[in-house]
């Protein structure tokens, strides 16, 4: 299959928006676009899975090469393993429910559309980029529509939290700009992460460099303390973008972290490992326990981001296959998940023109649906089994106690506590606004949810429970792309 | 010493002090006449190099034109007999400072590298000579650079008489 | 005929060309200011023609430098000037800090 | 002859002007080795052709009320065509020359606003710091010659040693060519003059006149200074930091649009220094490179800036609030040019200051490339600010409708093609890189 056809489609998808007029044309053609591109994310998993059946074991499948800049040897380099598929088919439901969600973005909805489809673009060429400056080209394409999205169609003080947003992104986007340049210039004079990853590095170059990728790709997955961009970038964007923001941008920071310096410089990544594990730790406990301190739900489940990113990094930091394994699954799933939370608060939002827990409650008399899925999407978020969320972070401790010392043990004991602080928060605010008593009479007089939020938040709602309950589906797909990376990782330790 | 020296160091003694009174005095009409006899000094320079037409352009251009526009520019934009506005003394000694630590460093550098100078060297400056290599275009000629300073002079040219022509606009 | 050293030549244009840099830097009216860079660009001149005369006979690159030079000075006068006139008649004055409405 | 034909006609014989560039390619030497040609040269007269067209697409508001159209293409012409004759030097005689025919005729253009006190003092202010620096310049290249005996580039480079006084001479041009650059520490003129300025003539000062001296600059450089590359790498490496620092830091805090732009192009310029520190074929590949892209980017940019100043008079940022309502495509072309400036994919900016970075990045300067990349991040900070003026920000007296006319249309469709293209598509410095035989 040719996986330019990921980009191509939400290039089209753009243009058309470009030449449509008016909110129902726009939306139409993001629509179709997205669900094309969902179908299209299916195929090119059933193509993977045929190709794997029929003995294809090559790390990446479905690579194509274009010679960018040959006198620099720069190409545009793209393949997919089964981890960019399981990130690519997530991208692909939140796009999908985004779009939904955003059914009557009445303000400006043609850039509205155009931005959430070029943020969708770059997040797809990211995913199946295999040279450091393809992945590096996306990965930017992706931060500009983020500030506009915030700061045009946001709420709060959003034109300060775009700022910050954008502002930081670029910081850690410069930041892997230098560690680039440190492996381009390490020997190989390339950028191709299979040719730099089949040369290794000189430990000198990679304990200079090392920091610089992990940290520029870990400021885009919240790594502490470089996460303060998250609360209010997530709670000031509409909600369509909260969902990308989470769902997908913060995803491409561990999967960075995990691809580019990780599998790159497997011996930096020793070296800091106490370094990684500590951060990531102080992410998940202090994610955590600033949860509890908050009254909007959107900061909520902002900082509850922070603290779930922080067992992506935690997985990734432990450098054995089960707790990537682990990561990659928490990257999935917390995306999922994450998703469907903002979309849920935004439903909620959008009706009661409030987000503060104090002001809402008994929610579920008045509309059953839409506090279902918040009510699940919080399960999901504490680690319900049977949701996506148990499996990732199971599979995440299970791979830290394989660490057995005493620093690694304690990181992942307090992670492990973290979860019954998450249940406090979860179930205290979906208490007090979905059971409860009825706070605000006028409350009474809103509507369910409409067939476009349904619709989003079964799409969303149904890959979380195929993932909770078959979680073979995902890992099958994943495990094999571990184990290759693995193996480099393991060798140089 | 003979007379040969005692000519260039009075010269280079008229030259300089001319100069610093120029840069220095606070009545633009002075720092005009002052700047003269620096001009003057250096064509006398060339006079005493022996590089006759330099010498006669040197004073038909600078001393015959460029001054003379400059005065004619002060009695069309003030009053000469006024002193000019002064540089703040902080300023002042940081310019000299600047100045002289500048100077001290590339006389320093100049008597270092050690010129000496060519004991049979004779130069062919004879205006028949100039003239010929200014229209020659072959390797050693400057046909081309006679051009384009051609076209500098009319650009030059347009561009002041369009800033300086009164507009009617002002006039009402 | 040689016995003056080009190095004290040298010594001269040098002088003049700080003088210049120095009037350069002091200098807040334009007219002076304009003076100063003459003074800076006959240094150089004096330079070429040294150069030429008492180093490098074989060509006369100095001495055309030396007259072009002198040319351009002279366009470069008489734009200037025309700006200085037309300032005046705009400004009624022409000592930079008086007019100057912008800062860095 | 009506203005508006006029306007026309020249339009059309600058196009044909660029057109016909593509398919004069003639190399070798005339008078002499005064003018002397390659692609190279050509490709770089090329790229000032198509800035000039653009310029004077764009401008076409601007002088279709002015008294003095011939003059003003008169000049801007002459001043063209000096810095061709200043691309094709093979002397440093002849790069004077060609020098001084581009700048002494700008100064009376920046003049040009004849009824605005500021643009004459943008004109002295312009003619006096450059006679200065062409006075340090000059100076430095009589020590040259009176060192070497010789003008050439080829015979400098082929004398060159590490002497003191001959690094003061090189000392003494790199000043000058820092003057024109507008280099840090020689770049206190270029606000004043940015601001004063009409506005096509500081898009001209802003491209053309700086993107034909760092042609020159690195060429002199990679050529008759080869030799002493140790001794220049030092001074290009701190002049561009100090260069990126100050021109961002001073970008921060102004108000007016166009200032604002000069301490943005000054930034730029010491991006620009890194590329050409690398002192190799990519540098020069990359300087070029971005060269043309900064022609998209910042005559994008200085277009809207020029029918916003031409229609309504109104030059401040502040005045941009509430832009994108009343304004959406030029709000958005202004947008995606600053972007470019920024170094945002999938504009060329992007790959501009990414390849400049990479032959930066060659002489193993880590240092330089941190600097480098935490004055992205600055330089985003400001050039977002004017996006969130105009995006983000309500005004009630937001800027009214502006038409755009056909010809600024064309400039503007110029503009965002090559933003797009040039970039995305390698082939463009690939071309560029394939010509360059050092």
């Amino acid at each position: 299959m040719n996986l330019n056809l990921l980009i191509i489609i939400p290039a089209i998808t753009a243009l058309g928006i470009v030449f449509s007029s008016g909110l129902k044309q726009v939306r139409f053609v993001a629509f179709a676009g997205a669900v094309i591109q969902l179908v299209l994310s299916f195929v090119l998993l059933f193509l993977f899975q045929q190709e794997r059946n029929a003995g294809n074991n090559e790390q990446f499948i479905f690579q194509a090469t274009y010679n960018w800049f040959p006198s620099i040897n720069i190409n545009y380099h793209i393949g997919v393993d089964g981890i960019s598929i399981a990130m690519i088919l997530l991208t692909a439901f939140v796009v999908l429910a985004g779009v939904l969600v955003s059914w009557r973005q009445e303000k400006l909805s043609k850039e509205f559309f155009l931005l959430l489809t070029v943020l969708s673009a770059g997040a797809y060429g990211y995913f199946i980029a295999l040279d450091l400056f393809t992945l590096f080209f996306f990965l930017e394409v992706a931060v500009i529509p983020k500030f506009l999205l915030i700061g045009i169609w946001g709420s709060g003080k959003k034109e300060y939290s775009a700022m910050k947003l954008a502002l930081m992104l670029m910081g850690g986007s410069a930041l892997v700009l230098v560690g680039m340049i440190g492996v381009y210039f390490s020997g190989t004079n390339s950028l191709d992460l299979i040719t730099n990853a089949q040369s290794s590095i000189a430990e000198e170059t990679q304990r200079i460099f090392f920091p610089f990728l992990f940290v520029g790709f870990g400021i885009f997955t919240a790594l502490f303390p470089f996460h303060t961009w998250v609360p209010d970038g997530h709670s000031s964007a509409p909600t369509a973008a909260s969902m990308f923001l989470a769902g997908i941008s913060m995803k491409l920071g561990g999967y960075g972290c995990l691809r580019a310096a990780v599998y790159l410089m497997p011996e930096a990544a020793a070296y800091y490992q106490p370094v990684i594990i500590i951060l990531s730790a102080i992410a998940i406990i202090y994610g955590a326990f600033a949860t509890l301190m908050q009254t909007d739900l959107k900061y909520i489940n902002a900082y509850s981001s922070v603290s779930h990113c922080g067992f992506v990094l935690l997985g990734i930091g432990m450098l054995n296959q089960t707790a990537i394994n682990g990561a990659v699954l928490q990257m999935v799933s917390h995306g999922l998940m994450t998703a469907l939370f903002f979309a849920a608060i935004g439903m909620v939002y959008d009706r009661t023109h409030t987000r503060m827990v104090k002001d809402i409650g008994g929610l579920l008399k008045v509309m059953p649906f839409i506090a279902t899925v918040f009510i699940l999407a919080g399960l999901c978020s504490l680690g319900l089994p049977g949701l996506s969320g148990f499996v990732a972070e199971m599979t995440v401790f299970m791979g830290s106690w394989q660490n057995p010392e005493t620093l690694y043990r304690v990181a992942t004991i307090l992670a492990c506590a973290s979860i019954v602080v998450t249940a406090v928060y979860i179930l205290r605010a979906a208490g007090k606004t979905m059971f409860g008593p009825i706070v605000n009479q006028e409350h009474l007089s809103f509507t369910d949810a409409a067939w476009n939020e349904r619709l989003a938040a079964i799409v969303l709602l149904a890959a979380i429970l195929i993932m909770g309950i078959a979680p073979f589906v995902v890992t099958d797909i994943i495990y094999p792309g571990t184990e290759v990376m693995m193996q480099k990782i393991i060798v140089h330790q | 010493m003979s007379a040969y020296e005692i000519i260039f160091y009075l010269l280079a003694a008229f030259i300089l002090g001319n100069g610093i009174l120029a840069m220095t005095t606070t009545k633009i009409f002075r720092a005009a006449i002052f700047l003269l006899f620096t001009l003057i000094g250096v064509a006398g320079l060339y006079f005493w190099m022996q590089i006759e037409f330099v010498a006669a352009v040197q004073i038909i251009v600078y001393v015959g034109g460029i001054v003379v526009l400059i005065i004619f520019s002060i009695f069309l934009t003030q009053q000469s007999g006024l002193e000019m506005p002064k540089a703040t003394l902080q300023r002042k000694i940081f310019s000299g400072i600047a100045a002289i630590c500048g100077a001290g460093l590339t006389g320093l550098l100049i008597s270092q590298y050690g010129f000496t100078n060519n004991p049979d060297a004779v130069l062919d400056d004879s205006v028949q000579n100039i003239g010929t290599q200014m229209l020659d275009y072959e390797d050693v000629g400057f046909a081309l650079p006679f051009e384009v300073i051609s076209i500098l002079l009319l650009a030059a040219m347009i561009g002041a008489i369009v800033i300086a022509m009164k507009s009617k606009v002002e006039e009402s | 005929m040689n016995e003056i050293s080009i190095t004290h030549i040298l010594f001269l244009s040098t002088a003049l060309f700080f003088i210049g840099v120095y009037g350069l830097l002091t200098r807040r009216n334009m007219i002076t200011m304009l003076m100063a860079v003459e003074l800076i660009l006959n240094s150089v001149n004096i330079n070429f023609v040294a150069f030429n005369k008492y180093l490098y006979p074989d060509n006369l690159d100095g001495l055309f430098f030396t007259i072009f030079i002198i040319a351009i000075a002279a366009a470069e006068a008489a734009v200037a000037i025309a700006i200085i006139i037309h300032i005046y008649r705009n400004h009624h004055s022409i000592d930079v800090e008086d007019n100057e409405e912008m800062k860095y | 002859m009506p203005t508006s034909t006029l306007l026309n006609l020249v339009n059309i014989l600058l196009a044909v002007n660029f057109i016909a560039g593509f398919f004069s390619n003639t190399v070798g030497d005339a008078f002499g080795s005064m003018f002397h040609s390659t692609q190279l040269i050509h490709l770089e007269k090329n790229i000032l052709n198509l800035a000039v067209l653009v310029i004077s697409l764009q401008s076409r508001e601007w002088l279709s009320t002015h008294k003095h159209i011939h003059e003003f293409y008169v000049i801007l012409l002459a001043s063209l065509s000096g810095m061709f004759f200043m691309i094709s030097a093979q002397n440093m005689f002849m790069f004077y020359l060609g020098l001084e025919l581009s700048t002494i005729p700008l100064a009376a253009l920046a003049n040009f606003d004849l009824a605005k006190r500021k643009s004459g003092e943008a004109a002295m202010k312009f003619i006096i710091s450059s006679a200065f620096s062409s006075g340090i310049l000059l100076f430095g290249i009589s020590l040259l010659y009176g060192a070497l005996g010789t003008l050439s580039y080829e015979g400098i480079a082929a004398t060159m040693s590490g002497q003191p006084l001959l690094i003061l001479a090189f000392v003494m041009i790199l000043a000058g060519f820092a003057f024109k650059m507008s280099a840090v520490p020689f770049h206190l003129w270029t606000a004043d003059v940015y601001e004063g300025a009409p506005v096509a003539v500081t898009a001209y000062l802003s491209v053309v006149s700086k993107g034909a001296v760092i042609f020159v600059f690195f060429s002199v450089l990679y050529t008759a200074f080869e030799h002493i590359f140790i001794s220049w790498y030092n001074f290009l490496f701190l002049i561009s930091v100090l260069t990126m620092i100050t021109g961002n830091l001073f970008a921060l805090r102004q108000n007016n649009i166009k200032r604002f732009l000069a301490f943005s192009s000054i930034a730029q310029v010491g991006f620009i220094l890194i590329g050409i520190t690398g002192n190799s074929a990519e540098g020069a590949a990359a300087t070029i490179f971005f060269i043309l892209i900064y022609l998209f980017s910042n005559l994008g940019a200085f277009g809207v800036i020029s029918l916003v100043s031409a229609k309504t008079g109104k030059e401040n940022i502040s005045d941009y609030k509430g832009f994108h309502k009343t304004n959406p495509l030029l709000a958005w072309i202004l947008a995606l040019s600053l972007f470019s400036l920024a170094g945002i994919p999938p504009t060329a900016g992007f790959f501009g200051k990414f390849f400049l970075l990479m032959s930066g990045a060659a002489q193993n300067n880590t240092a330089l490339i941190v600097i480098a990349a935490l004055n992205m991040i600055v330089s985003l900070y400001y050039y977002l600010k004017v996006v969130k003026a105009m995006f983000m920000d309500s005004n009630e007296m937001a800027i009214p409708k502006v038409n755009t006319g056909f010809q600024a249309g064309l400039a503007f469709a110029i503009c965002m093609a090559g933003l797009l293209i040039t970039g995305l598509f390698g082939g463009c410095y690939e071309y560029i890189f394939s010509i360059i035989h050092l």
